[in-house]
């Protein structure tokens, strides 16, 4: 097992796929030459070539656009939105073209196509890069929606998305690039619509998805150090496909459900779930389930204001020890 | 290229009969006074090639090879649709054909058209994509990222406005900086500006034509402008009123049609050949009615299936 | 009282509040000479002149930068994106900008513009030209959201989204253009944040948005009639700010609610309603929340494929008699 | 001019050193080298006048007569920030200066300039709207929609180009379909190719003015592409090892400020008076320095205010 942070991992999944596949082509701002902007590419340019990996203009929808039409005529593109905000520039071709074609021509062409980019804040960009924006792809019928939290998952879900006819949009969390983990050796793919329980636990569940997920973790560490309380840590990984099975089965085992969300606290996947929860468990519930989100404002970016916004560890504790009370 | 406009323009008459008699349902927007140009590149066109068109599509679908049954199927929202009935007038797609899509917002299949291109450029396999849009369009970001990336890459695709003066009810002088929307905008991407007369399908096919070969032989995109008018309002629901009465003689005097029948027989064509064709179009297109006419209603079943690629629509397991 | 349509009380609503104030401009596509694609402009051209009603080319972004920049700099400008499937094109303006620059500057600027926008399905337009997007703009901090369900609360809505200093998202529902109703004489002005009950139930609650209100109250007449059931309608009519009070109130009422939504099935204003719901009244609640939504699929253009994706009246009143079952 | 060049340089080497004690966080996008187009435009400018610009946009922000200690204080996530802490580096705004804000979205604010243009144009205040952007942006579609849009309405609106050769990491020439990748493009829109030496603040200043007076004369919009480098990376992860030395060395040589202070010289300003001013510059860099550190972080509660005009953000009652 090699260990490789968040970032490597990006590049690696894309390696591995490239070897494989020689239709599995790569463009985006700056990705090429110069490696990304989060050096989340490096590498790839020198290894595949100029044919197969290739910088482009700003020009988000002809990257999107580009995309689509050469995975609609046999190549499966990868692309890169460098921040998610900015799939608001091209969110026509995202949701109006990309997500509908297959449906609107009664299954006459194929889109497989993975969108990548770094989501989330906690990192004093202020409100234009720093957004969490899984829950405006989960909305949109047609498009999967993958989040990974750990290094092996980035590579074996980027992997998994390379793959999947289907497009796939791949967020990346810009605040997880650092972290490292063990990736498994060899060839690596991970299953899309499939959930992972990160931690066990029998007093209550947490849902949390991409950097939640470790703040999720440590928070039910202190729980169970400082008061006993055993919270199992279900990373949710894919919001479409979703894995309600296993969202039901660790919910049945307390009847008690907390969700953690980046993304602002409207119509976030954190409502979605708790809304199932409440609709197919409900005589299983022992408590209402508590949403954690960032509150419904832009995000601010002097670092005590925008600390205090995105869940914390803190909060999460707080809320579940609360909640339980 | 007779037989080809005949087609679209008895196609496009009979959807107008068709809503009149409230067969056909929520929008249409016909392509009847622009036959010209959708022959003319249909007829440069090779197998293999692609069509990227808009909302005023059938005549793009169509002389691509697409079955009139299942145009006219689709637009009456039958099972034998091009589409089951999922997309309606506005997304006719045959690709089987290279028919790859109608396009229903402004602008957005330009850079998808490039990206066609751009698989066939990887793939070496020597197909043009062509892409249709109107005047209006030239004013809509995409445009202008789709051409610009089109020329820095190299791509083999032919951007054809079809220039019908008008942006829905609004002329398009009034809202584009330039007088030839498209052509003298050529210049912002390093093209040549290209206007040719889009109801004289001859001179279509000759510009499109050498823009295939352009593109063929790795020299990158075109864009024409093809100037042309459309006959009915911009969409079922338009009578078109807005439009000065000696600007509407001036162009139906110049409708492509008999423009063409003439050609045809000032170069020889024996009358009767003409004929021939023309009746047989229109019997092509009766027979199209009747059988869409006769087709079922889509199963309802349909609409739960094909947002995946495995068939289906499960969003959870 | 005079009877308008749905249509006409936008212009009228428009026109109250152009005579009134001068620094009221409008602008969009065609909605000056050709008084809108959907006719819901007509005179106001004629009424109040070049400068004040303005053709654009096709150019959605340039539509609601220009909005903005003048909302900043002392106009209070409505613009109309003509379907709500193009906000597509021009999302970023809308989320990125008009949203976040009030909150981003420490309050230096104000934003009091409208966007308005015909929107949801029915009219076998096909995938890209019928979805209720709401649920888009609900998500978005920052932006008011409003959608009406009958012509005098077009007119009255409409005027506060006009006078407010915020910037509103306006949804006009395109399937009830055409329907009538009457609207109280001289000036008419509604108050945004308000839910309404528009028919009194002691059973279960129905809420519901726009085209979704005049279904659900046939379907709870038919309830009543059929079976006895008493449900109570509510129309939302604001998802920002949201009445919570009234949707609260209105729950404790029975403890049993359902929601209709035209929008699809995930991450709509159903789930944060049931969500807030199971939040604050776990302790009233007698049944789940149920969600009456389209399905997660892109719509269908054929009569009877577009007819069973949007909740009908059947619909609803087969799942509200089952839920009660 | 020499003064206002002078603050932007030592401003932005003040927040460069800043960086390196981790003072500043998150991102940072210097104008050093590029000071000469905003000094030379906010000559231009009159009070009233609007200004918007990009994440690069301290410099823009500060000559309209913005606070140092405002624009210091806000990159370190201070109270006494231009936007209390809330907006960070890529969003100074202070409206009162007319300053009306950085945009960090690429091309969003060229038609939101226009908009101010509109308003403008409208109450018929004489104002005229400044839009500054980098060469990168022409290729983005909101560029393509705002010319255009401005042109037609004949909007009181001046669009700069710092045309610094990079979009980022990437050369401009490599992602851009023609060579000057503004000034090939006004004839799309029917204006005038306009090329500055954006190096030299008088240059600059002259065709600003041209085109404040073309604005006020209500001969609509302008487009200026105004040549330039950047001394350090794209932003402050940036070591810009991507460009050629001998490129970096003759565009050092070019540095508008030694030009500049050599031209002053030459003119006959006496060295004292230089040296003077660049002594009351870096001493007021230093005080704001001073103020900004000694400023608090912005109160909690200030993240829960001004997302509606009602000075707070709830979202329900
Ligand atoms: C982004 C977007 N904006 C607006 C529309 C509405 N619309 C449909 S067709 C049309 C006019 C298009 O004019 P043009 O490009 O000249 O094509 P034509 O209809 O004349 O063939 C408009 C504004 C749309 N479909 N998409
Ligand atoms: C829509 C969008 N795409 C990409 C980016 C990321 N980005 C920020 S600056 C930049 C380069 C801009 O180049 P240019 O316009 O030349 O301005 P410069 O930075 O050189 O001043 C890019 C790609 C962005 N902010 N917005
Ligand atoms: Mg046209
Ligand atoms: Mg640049």
């Amino acid at each position: 097992m090699a260990e490789l942070t968040y970032r490597e991992a990006v590049a690696d999944a894309i390696a591995q796929e490239m070897e494989r596949d020689d239709k599995v082509v790569f463009l985006g701002e700056d990705i090429a030459k110069a490696g990304g902007v989060f050096k989340t590419t490096v590498g790839l340019y020198d290894k595949f070539g100029p044919d197969r990996v290739r910088d482009t203009p700003i020009s988000e929808q002809a990257i999107l656009g580009a995309a689509m039409g050469a995975a609609m005529t046999g190549l499966r593109p990868i692309a890169e939105i460098m921040f998610s905000d900015f799939f608001a520039v091209c969110w026509d071709i995202v949701v109006n073209q990309i997500a509908k074609t297959r449906y609107m021509t009664g299954g006459q062409v194929t889109m497989p196509l993975v969108i990548r980019s770094a989501n989330g804040g906690g990192v004093r960009f202020g409100a234009q890069h720093s957004q969490s924006i899984e829950n405006w792809a989960m909305m949109i019928p047609g498009l999967k929606v993958i989040a990974p939290s750990t290094p092996a998952d980035v590579k074996g879900l980027l992997a998994a998305s390379i793959r999947d006819p289907d497009p796939v949009i791949f967020f990346e969390q810009k605040s997880l690039y650092g972290d490292k983990g063990e990736i498994p050796d060899g060839e690596h793919v991970d299953e899309l619509g499939t959930a992972k329980v990160v931690r066990d636990g029998a007093d209550a569940v947490i849902y949390a998805l991409a950097a939640m997920v470790p703040r999720s973790i440590r928070a039910a560490e202190r729980l169970e150090a400082d008061l006993g309380i055993r919270a199992s840590v279900v990373d949710v990984r894919s919001l479409v496909p979703l894995d309600t099975r296993t969202i039901f089965s660790e919910f049945r085992k307390s009847g008690r459900a907390f969700t953690v969300e980046e993304n602002p606290r409207l119509c976030g996947w954190g409502a979605e779930i708790s809304s199932l929860i409440t609709e197919e468990c409900f005589w299983d519930m022992d408590l209402p389930v508590t949403r954690i989100t960032t509150p419904h404002i832009p995000l601010a970016s002097a670092d005590n204001l925008e600390d205090q916004m995105i869940p914390s560890v803190d909060r999460i504790y707080e809320t579940v020890r609360a909640g339980l009370d | 290229m007779w037989r080809l406009q005949l087609e679209v323009r008895h196609l496009e008459q009979r959807a107008h009969d068709l809503f009149l008699q409230n067969l056909i349902k929520g929008t249409s927007h016909l392509a009847v006074g622009q036959e010209a140009i959708a022959a003319g590149c249909a007829t440069a066109m090779r197998p293999g090639d692609y069509t990227f068109c808009t909302y005023r599509g059938h005549a793009h679908t169509l002389v691509r090879g697409a079955s009139m049954t299942g145009v006219l199927g689709e637009l009456m929202g039958k099972e034998c649709g091009l589409l089951q009935g999922k997309g309606g007038s506005m997304h006719l797609t045959d690709a089987e054909k290279g028919a790859m899509g109608s396009y229903a917002i402004i602008g957005a299949h330009l850079p998808i058209a490039a990206g066609a291109a751009w698989a066939a450029q990887y793939n070496k396999t020597g197909a043009v994509s062509f892409c249709f849009f109107g005047d209006g369009t030239t004013n809509i970001g995409a445009f202008h990222e789709a051409l610009n990336f089109a020329v820095i890459w190299k791509l083999p695709v032919v951007f054809v406005c079809e220039n019908n003066f008008y942006m829905e009810y609004t002329p398009i002088g009034e809202v584009t900086a330039v007088e030839h929307p498209a052509a003298d905008r050529a210049g912002a991407y390093g093209l040549e500006p290209i206007i040719v007369d889009g109801n004289d399908a001859d001179a279509v096919y000759r510009v499109a034509r050498a823009a295939v070969d352009k593109a063929v032989a790795g020299d990158g995109p075109s864009l024409i402008e093809a100037e042309t008018y459309r006959h009915y309002g911009h969409s079922r629901a338009d009578p078109a009123t807005y439009r000065p009465d000696k600007e509407v003689e001036e162009w139906m005097a110049k409708d492509p049609i008999p423009m063409y029948r003439s050609r045809l027989l000032e170069f020889g064509v024996p009358e009767k050949v003409v004929g021939d064709i023309e009746k047989s179009v229109l019997k092509a297109v009766n027979d199209a009615t009747e059988e869409a006419k006769a087709s079922p209603i889509p199963r309802d079943e349909l609409a739960l299936t094909d947002v995946w690629a495995d068939g289906g629509s499960a969003w959870r397991n």
